[in-house]
C-alpha cells in the first residue's frame, strides 16, 4: 500500500518534472533575451564530451566569439539578436540524433557543425526532416553532404585532403611505404584513411592498414607493427584523444618516421604532447594562425578574458583552425539569414545555395553538393621545442 | 631486424598491461570471494584514481600527490562500499549488481562533469616515465617495473591473507559468509578491508597504467576494468593467484593478437577465450567448484 | 471486475493511447521533444520488455540484449537500403555484394530471426552456466558481436565499421508503437501462457521446477531465444529510430542502461518496464536538459553548478537513489492495471476519509 | 489390503547403486526394490546417504556405478569413468563396464511417473498455491509454444486449471488457493509440496523426510494423509523419514542404510529388534 503511494507520488513528481522541464527550457535564456528584440536561434551541433569533445568545444568557441563579437543581425530590416542553442551530441552516432532533436524542438532556423563527421551523418535526416538547414564546419567525409539539399559544409573534403596527405608524403619524404592506423566505428578516420590509401597507392606506394576499438590505449604494439613493417610514415587520422596517446606512446618506443594525420591534429592538444618529445608530426588544415591578425589578436584576447573559454581551448590561447573555422560558419549563417530575410528554415535553407563570404579561412562558397569551393590545405609541422605550428606549404591537388 | 627486436616490444607491452589488469583482477576477485559482487563500479574507481593524480599534480609535488591519491582513492572505495552496497547486504544478488552499476554510472558521469568531458593529460611521474632502451627495444621504465611490482605486491598480499588475523577473517567470510557472521568475525570491516586493499592495488595499478598510457577520460576505467574482470573470471574467481595468472595471460594474449595483425578482434579476443574456459571449466582456471544442495 | 470487463477496459485503454498518440501528432509541432521521447521510449520498453522475460521471470541473467540489438538492427538496416542507394552507403566496398531491399515489416522480423538463431547457437553452450558466469558469458558474447561487424573482411555485407544509413525510418510516432506493443502483447501472452508459469517455475526454483518435470535446458534456451527474437525487432526499430546505424552504438553501456531500465521498473513487471522505460528515456533525453545550460536563472537567481554534464550526474544521482532505497523498483512485480488503479484510489480515498474521522473524533 | 512384495510387482529397483563424491563413499552399493502399492521406508542416522540415493533415483546425481529400474525398464545406468575411473573404491566395478551408460535428467524421470518432495521445502515462492499444482501440469502439455500463446490450446489449459482445482479440493487446500505458497504455515507448505508432485499423477512418490520439523499432532495428521492418498491415488511410496512412530506405523517395509550401506530390511517389526540396526542408531545420533 505504502509502496503504491509512493508509485503515485514519483509518477507525480516524474509529470511535475516534464511541466518544469518545459518551463525550463522556455525560460532558460537567461536575461539575454529579456530586452524586447527579436531573437534568432542559431543551433550548435557539436561534441562537448567523448573522443572529440576538444575539437569540439574549440569549434564552438570561435561561433561563440563571433557571437559576441556580432551579436545581432538585419533580418528583413529588423534587428534580431543572434542567440547560440548549444548541444552536446557527446560523439556519439547514437546520442547525435536526440541531441539534434533537442536543436529542433528549440526552432532554431539554422545549425552548425559537427566537429567530426559520423555525428554529422547520423542527425542529418534529423535536420532534415525538421526542414532546418545545418552548416558543416570540419566534418569532412563527403557523405555528410551527399545526396542532401540541406547539409552544406565549408571545410574541404576527404578525397581531396588524403591526397593533399599522400602526395606531401611522397614528395618530402620519399615514403614508398605507409602505415595507416584507423579507429573503428569512426567514419572520419576511416574515410580518410581510406581516401590516403587510393591516393598513395596511386602514386605506387605500398600501405599496412590496422585499426583499434573505440576506448584502446595501448598504442605500443600498432607502433611497433609499424616498424616491424617497415613504414617510412605512421599515418594516424584519429581523434585527439588517441593521437596525444599515440605521440606519447612513439615517443617513448623511439618511433623515428613522421607522424601525418589530417584536420583533426590541428590542436593544442597536440602540440602539448608532442612538446619536448622526439617525434616529427606533419598535419594538414584549414587555417594557419596568423592568416588573419586581426582575428588571431581579437580571439586570444576574447579566450584570454574569460576562464572558460581558456580551459575550453586546452588551458591556451593557441587559435585552432576549427575555431577559425567556427568563426566563419557563424558569419556564413547571418549571411544566409540576411540573404533569406526571415528567420524561417526553408528559406534560409534556400538562401545558402547564393550564400558567398570571404572569412578568416578565405573564399567561401556552395557547388551543387553544398560544398564549399576549396582547393588548399596549409601542410603544418609541430614544433616541439616552443609547442607552436611551424607553417610548411600550401598544397593543392594537382 | 632480429627477431628478438622485433617481437619483443609485444611481449614487454604485453606482460606490463598484463601486470596492471592483476592490480585491477586482485580488486574483482577479492570482492566476489567475500560478497559475490561483481564489482562494476571497480574500474571507474581506478579511473578517478587517475584523475586525483591529474588533478592533484598540478598544486603539490609528486611525492605528496601520490601518496594523496593513494589515501583518497581507498577513501573512495570505502565510501562506496558502505554507502551503495553495505545497505543492500540481505537483498537479492541481482540489486547490489545493479547498485554497482549505478555507482560506475555516477563515478563516469562525474568525471564528465569535473573534466568537461575532455581527456585529461596525465602527469610524467619522474623516474618511472624515463624511457629506457632493453635488447635494442626502447620503452618507459614503467614497462619493466610494473610486472615486478605486481608480484611483489601479490606477494605481500597473499602473505597478509595467509598469516594475519583480518586475512584469515577474509578467507573465513569467503568460504562461508553467514558461518563465520556466528562465529564473530565482524564481516563489516572485512569487507571494508576487502575494498580497501582492492582499491589500494587500483590506485597502484593506475599510476602504472597511465604512466603508459596518458590520457585520462571519463570512461577510460571500462575497458581495463571489464578485462581485468575477465582475467578474475578467467584465472577462477575468489583465487587471488588465479587472478594474476589471468590478468597476465590476457594482457600477453591481446597484444600477441595485435602483433599479428588481427587488431579488429583484440577486444573480443579476450571475450573468446573466457567462453571457451567457461564453457571448458565453468569456474575458471584455479576456481572451486559449487554444488546446489537439493 | 470480471475477465471480459477487463479485456474490454484493457483494449479500450490501448485504443484511447493510440488516438491520443494521433490526435498529439497532428496538433503539436513535429519537432517537439515528445515525440523523440515517445519513440525511443516505446522501443526500449519492448527491448527492456525482452529482457524482463529473460531476467525478471526466467530468471537467467544475460547482459547480451545489446549484442542481440546490433544483430537485429544490422539485419534490417542491410535488407531494407533501397539498391539505387547502395553504392553511396557502401562506397567503400563498391555498393556491397546485397543488391535488392526487402519491405520493412518483413526486415523487422528477419532481424528478430538471425537474432533468435545467434541466441539459439549460443544458447547451447552458454546456458549451463550459472547466474555471473551466464552474465560475463554473455557480456562477452556482445562484445564478440560487435567486434565481427566492425571487421573490414565482412565489409561488403555490413560497411566495416562504417554507418549504414538511408534505409526507411518512422514516418509516424504510431508505427514504433504498434510494433513495440504488439510485441509486447506477445510477450505477455507467453508469460501468461503454460510456457510463462514454467518460465516463472525455473526462476522461482531450478531444482523444484526439474522435479516438476520441467525440462530446464530446453525452456532455458526457448526463454534465451523468446527474448532475443524480441531485441531483434527492437534492435531493428532502435536503426529506424536513429536513421543510421553502426556496430559501435552497441556497447555494454547499453545493456546496462537497458537493465536499470528494467530495475527500475520492477523485475519481473512488464508494465514496470513500460513505464520505467519511457521516464528513463525522457529524463536523460529531455526534462533534465535545462540542467546542461549554464545560463539558468529562476528569476534572477543564477543557479550554481549547472554546465555540459550536469544533467548526467544528476540524473545518475536519482538511479542510485531509486536502486538503494526503492528497490522493489516503480512496479515491484506487480502489473499495472484498471483494477489496481481503482483499488489504489479507493484505498487512498478510504484512508484519507478514515483520517477525516479520526479527525472529528479528536476534535 | 496386504502389500506383500511380488517380485513381478515390483516399480522401482534399485541395483547395486554406488556413489563417490571424491573420495567419500555416499551410497555403497545398496540393492533395494519396491513394490506396487507398497510403502517403503528408508531409515538411518544423518549422513547415511539416504537423500543421495533419492537424487540418484530422481536424476538429480548420476550414480557412479550401479543401474535402477521403473517397472522393469532400466532408467538409470553408470559405471566409474575418467578421473573416477583410478579413484573409484567401492563394489562392482567392472560390473557395467562397457554398458549403455543412462543419465536422464529429473524432468525426464518425472515424466516416467516418478514425483518426489524435498527435504527443505522447495515451493515455487512468488507464486500462490493454485499456480504451484498448475506448473505441474505444465508437463503432460499437448501444446506447443506457438498454440499456448495464442490459447489455441484453450481446452487443454481448461482441462489444466480444472484438474489441478480438483486436487486442491482433494488435497484441502481450497481455502489457500490464492495465497502465497510460501505464506502458508509450515504443516500446510509441506502438503501443497505432496500435492504439487501428486499434480503431475505419479505412481511413484518419492518422500524426503515429509514430517521433518512437525509436532506430534501434525505428524500423526501427515501419517493419516499418506495413508489416504496412497489408496485413492494408487501410488507406491518410497520414503525417508526420521520419525518413528510414522514410519513404524505406515511402512509395508523399511530399508535401513548405515554410511552408505544396507543393514537391514524387512518389516516394521523385524527392523525394530534388528540388533544392527539398533547398534547403528545408539552409535549414531538418535531422533525422537
Amino acid at each position: 500500500m505504502k509502496k503504491k503511494v509512493m508509485a503515485l507520488v514519483t509518477t507525480v513528481v516524474m509529470v511535475g518534472t516534464v511541466l518544469t522541464g518545459c518551463g525550463g527550457n522556455g525560460g532558460a535564456a537567461g536575461p539575454a533575451a529579456d530586452n524586447g528584440a527579436k531573437v534568432v536561434k542559431i543551433g550548435v551541433y557539436e561534441p562537448a564530451s567523448g573522443d572529440n569533445g576538444a575539437g569540439g568545444k574549440q569549434e564552438t568557441l570561435g561561433m561563440q566569439y563571433a557571437n559576441s563579437k556580432t551579436p545581432t543581425v538585419q533580418i528583413g530590416g529588423e534587428e534580431y539578436q543572434v542567440e547560440l542553442e548549444i548541444v552536446d551530441n557527446e560523439s556519439s552516432n547514437d546520442k547525435g540524433p536526440s541531441a539534434a532533436a533537442s536543436l529542433v524542438s528549440s526552432k532554431v532556423s539554422v545549425v552548425l557543425g559537427s566537429y567530426g563527421s559520423g555525428v554529422s551523418i547520423a542527425a542529418s535526416d534529423v535536420f532534415k526532416d525538421a526542414g532546418i538547414p545545418a552548416i558543416g564546419v570540419t566534418c569532412t567525409n563527403p557523405q555528410v553532404t551527399e545526396g542532401n539539399t540541406h547539409y552544406f559544409r565549408i571545410c574541404f573534403l576527404d578525397p581531396f585532403q588524403g591526397t593533399v596527405l599522400a602526395n606531401f608524403a611522397n614528395e618530402n619524404f620519399s615514403a614508398k611505404k605507409a602505415y595507416i592506423l584507423t579507429k573503428l566505428g569512426d567514419d572520419y578516420s576511416t574515410g580518410l584513411g581510406h581516401y590516403f590509401k587510393e591516393a598513395f597507392t596511386g602514386l605506387g606506394g605500398e600501405v599496412v592498414e590496422e585499426t583499434f576499438q573505440e576506448g584502446n590505449s595501448d598504442f605500443i604494439s600498432y607502433i611497433t607493427s609499424a616498424k616491424n613493417a617497415g613504414a617510412d610514415v605512421f599515418f594516424a587520422p584519429v581523434s585527439t584523444e588517441a593521437a596525444a596517446l599515440i605521440i606519447e606512446q612513439s615517443a617513448a618506443q623511439g618511433l623515428t618516421i613522421p607522424l601525418m594525420a589530417g584536420d583533426t591534429w590541428d590542436s593544442n592538444v597536440i602540440l602539448n604532447a608532442a612538446k619536448g618529445k622526439d617525434v616529427q608530426i606533419y598535419v594538414t588544415t584549414f587555417y594557419q594562425e596568423g592568416g588573419n591578425a586581426d582575428f588571431d589578436n581579437g580571439i586570444k584576447e576574447w579566450i584570454n578574458a574569460d576562464n572558460t573559454a581558456k580551459a575550453n581551448n586546452g588551458g591556451d590561447d593557441t587559435v585552432a583552425a576549427v575555431t577559425a573555422m567556427g568563426y566563419d560558419a557563424y558569419y556564413v549563417a547571418l549571411e544566409a539569414l540576411k540573404a533569406a530575410g526571415s528567420t524561417d528554415p526553408a528559406a534560409v535553407n534556400e538562401a545558402l545555395w547564393k550564400v558567398s563570404y570571404n572569412g578568416v579561412s578565405g573564399e567561401i562558397a556552395f557547388n551543387e553538393t553544398g560544398d564549399a569551393l576549396r582547393d588548399v590545405a596549409y601542410v603544418k609541422c609541430a614544433n616541439t621545442q616552443t609547442g607552436a605550428w611551424d607553417f610548411v606549404a600550401v598544397q593543392g591537388v594537382k | 631486424m632480429d627477431f628478438v627486436t622485433r617481437n619483443l616490444p609485444y611481449l614487454m607491452a604485453g606482460i606490463s598491461v598484463g601486470g596492471q589488469y592483476a592490480l585491477i583482477a586482485i580488486g574483482y576477485t577479492m570482492v566476489y570471494g567475500i560478497l559475490r559482487l561483481i564489482n562494476f563500479a571497480h574500474g571507474d574507481i581506478f579511473m578517478a584514481a587517475g584523475l586525483i593524480l591529474v588533478y592533484s599534480a598540478t598544486v603539490m609535488p609528486m611525492y605528496i600527490a601520490i601518496p594523496l591519491m593513494i589515501i583518497l582513492t581507498v577513501l573512495i572505495g570505502f565510501i562506496v562500499e558502505r554507502v551503495a552496497y553495505k545497505p543492500l547486504r540481505s537483498a537479492p544478488r541481482m540489486s547490489i549488481m545493479i547498485s554497482a552499476i549505478g555507482v560506475s554510472y555516477l563515478l563516469q558521469n562525474l568525471a564528465l562533469y569535473v573534466t568537461g568531458g575532455l581527456s585529461q593529460q596525465y602527469p610524467a611521474i619522474p623516474w618511472i616515465s624515463d624511457t629506457v632502451t632493453i635488447f635494442g627495444s626502447t620503452t618507459k621504465r614503467v614497462t619493466v617495473i610494473t610486472p615486478v611490482l605486481t608480484l611483489v605486491l601479490v606477494v605481500l598480499l597473499v602473505l597478509l591473507i595467509k598469516y594475519t588475523k583480518i586475512g584469515m577473517a577474509m578467507r573465513a567470510a569467503s568460504r562461508d559468509f553467514e558461518t563465520s557472521q556466528l562465529m564473530g568475525i565482524k564481516i563489516n570491516s572485512v569487507v571494508s578491508m576487502t575494498f580497501i586493499i582492492g582499491t589500494f592495488l587500483a590506485a597502484i595499478g593506475s599510476a602504472l597504467f597511465f604512466t603508459n598510457y596518458t590520457g585520462v577520460t571519463p570512461t577510460v576505467g571500462a575497458m581495463p576494468g571489464l578485462k581485468a574482470f575477465v582475467a578474475a573470471v578467467f584465472g577462477g574467481i575468489g583465487s587471488i593467484p588465479g587472478a594474476v595468472i589471468g590478468a597476465f595471460i590476457i594482457g600477453i594474449c591481446e597484444n600477441i593478437i595485435k602483433g599479428v595483425g588481427l587488431t579488429t578482434f583484440s577486444d573480443a579476443f579476450t571475450f573468446a577465450l573466457l567462453i571457451i574456459i567457461l564453457i571448458i571449466k565453468p569456474t575458471g582456471l584455479f576456481g572451486e567448484k559449487e554444488a546446489d544442495k537439493v | 471486475m470480471n475477465k471480459k470487463n477487463k479485456l474490454i477496459w484493457n483494449v479500450s485503454l490501448i485504443v484511447a493511447l493510440l488516438v491520443l498518440l494521433f490526435v498529439l501528432e497532428q496538433v503539436m509541432p513535429s519537432g517537439s521533444m515528445l515525440f523523440t521521447v515517445l519513440k525511443k521510449g516505446a522501443i526500449y520498453a519492448l527491448v527492456a520488455v525482452s529482457m524482463n522475460l529473460l531476467n525478471g521471470f526466467t530468471g537467467l541473467f544475460s547482459l547480451g540484449q545489446a549484442g542481440f540489438m546490433l544483430l537485429g538492427a544490422y539485419t534490417y538496416a542491410i535488407l531494407t537500403i533501397p539498391p539505387e542507394s547502395r553504392a553511396s552507403v557502401y562506397q567503400y566496398y563498391d555498393g556491397g555484394i546485397i543488391q535488392f531491399a526487402i519491405p520493412v515489416p518483413l526486415a523487422l522480423i528477419a532481424g528478430g530471426l538471425i537474432a533468435a538463431g545467434f541466441a539459439f547457437l549460443i544458447g547451447l553452450p552458454v546456458l549451463r552456466l550459472k547466474s555471473d558466469y551466464l552474465a560475463i558469458a554473455t557480456l562477452g558474447f556482445a562484445e564478440i558481436i560487435r567486434a565481427v561487424f566492425q571487421w573490414d573482411k565482412l565489409g561488403p555485407l555490413t560497411n566495416g565499421s562504417n554507418l549504414l544509413r538511408s534505409f526507411p525510418t518512422f514516418q509516424s510516432v504510431l508505427y514504433p508503437f504498434i510494433v513495440s506493443g504488439i510485441c509486447i502483447a506477445l510477450i505477455v501472452m507467453l508469460i501468461n501462457s503454460t510456457y510463462g508459469r514454467a518460465f516463472k517455475a525455473i526462476r522461482d526454483d531450478e531444482i523444484a521446477a526439474e522435479a516438476m518435470g520441467i525440462n530446464l535446458a530446453h525452456h532455458k534456451r526457448l526463454a534465451f531465444v523468446i527474448s532475443s527474437f524480441f531485441a531483434g525487432v527492437s534492435g531493428g526499430l532502435l536503426a529506424m529510430y536513429q536513421t543510421t546505424i553502426q556496430a559501435s552504438m552497441f556497447k555494454s553501456a547499453m545493456t546496462y542502461e537497458i537493465l536499470l531500465i528494467v530495475v527500475i521498473g520492477g523485475i519481473g513487471s512488464v508494465t514496470g518496464s513500460c513505464i520505467s522505460s519511457f521516464l528513463f528515456i525522457a529524463c536523460s533525453e529531455w526534462w533534465l536538459r535545462f540542467l546542461d545550460n549554464e545560463n539558468f536563472y529562476i528569476g534572477s537567481f543564477h543557479v550554481p553548478l549547472l554546465r555540459a554534464g550536469f544533467r548526467k550526474v544528476v540524473f545518475a544521482v536519482v538511479i542510485m537513489a531509486m536502486v538503494l532505497f526503492y528497490r522493489q523498483g516503480i512496479m515491484g512485480t506487480k502489473e499495472f492495471s484498471v483494477e489496481a488503479l481503482q483499488n489504489l484510489f479507493r484505498k487512498i480515498f478510504l484512508r484519507k476519509s478514515v483520517k477525516k474521522a479520526g479527525d472529528t473524533h479528536e476534535s | 489390503m496386504s502389500h506383500e512384495k511380488k517380485e513381478t510387482d515390483t516399480v522401482l529397483k534399485l541395483e547395486n547403486l554406488t556413489m563417490q563424491f571424491g573420495g567419500v563413499i555416499a551410497v555403497d552399493n545398496v540393492s533395494l526394490e519396491v513394490g506396487k502399492g507398497e510403502i517403503l521406508s528408508l531409515i538411518g542416522p544423518n549422513g547415511a546417504g539416504k537423500t543421495t540415493a533419492f537424487n540418484m533415483v530422481t536424476g538429480v546425481y548420476a550414480p557412479t556405478n550401479g543401474a535402477i529400474y521403473y517397472k522393469g525398464e532400466k532408467i538409470v545406468q553408470n559405471t566409474p569413468q575418467g578421473r573416477m575411473k583410478k579413484l573409484y573404491q567401492g563394489e562392482n566395478a567392472d560390473l557395467y563396464a562397457g554398458k549403455r551408460v543412462i543419465a536422464p535428467t529429473p524432468d525426464k524421470i518425472t515424466k516416467l511417473g516418478i514425483a518426489r518432495t524435498f527435504q527443505n521445502i522447495r515451493l515455487f515462492k512468488s507464486q500462490t498455491v493454485f499456480e504451484n499444482i498448475l506448473i505441474a501440469k505444465h508437463m503432460r502439455r499437448t501444446s506447443n509454444l506457438f498454440t499456448a500463446t495464442f490459447r489455441l490450446n484453450a481446452k487443454e489449459e481448461a482441462q489444466m486449471r480444472q484438474e489441478s482445482e480438483e486436487l486442491l479440493r482433494i488435497m484441502e487446500l481450497e481455502d489457500v488457493r490464492d495465497e502465497l505458497a510460501t505464506s502458508l504455515p509450515y504443516g500446510k507448505q509441506r502438503h501443497l509440496e505432496i500435492a504439487r508432485a501428486l499434480a503431475t499423477k505419479p505412481e511413484l512418490l518419492l518422500l524426503d523426510e515429509p514430517a521433518a520439523g512437525m509436532n506430534p499432532q501434525e505428524t500423526l495428521e501427515l501419517t493419516q494423509f499418506i495413508g489416504r492418498i496412497r489408496g485413492e491415488f494408487g501410488l507406491t511410496i518410497f520414503m525417508i523419514e526420521h520419525h518413528m512412530d510414522l514410519v513404524m506405523e505406515i511402512s509395508d517395509r523399511i530399508h535401513v542404510l548405515d554410511f552408505g550401506k544396507s543393514i537391514a530390511e524387512g518389516k516394521p517389526d523385524e527392523v525394530r529388534n534388528d540388533p544392527r540396526v539398533i547398534e547403528a542408531y545408539l552409535g549414531g545420533a538418535q531422533d525422537e
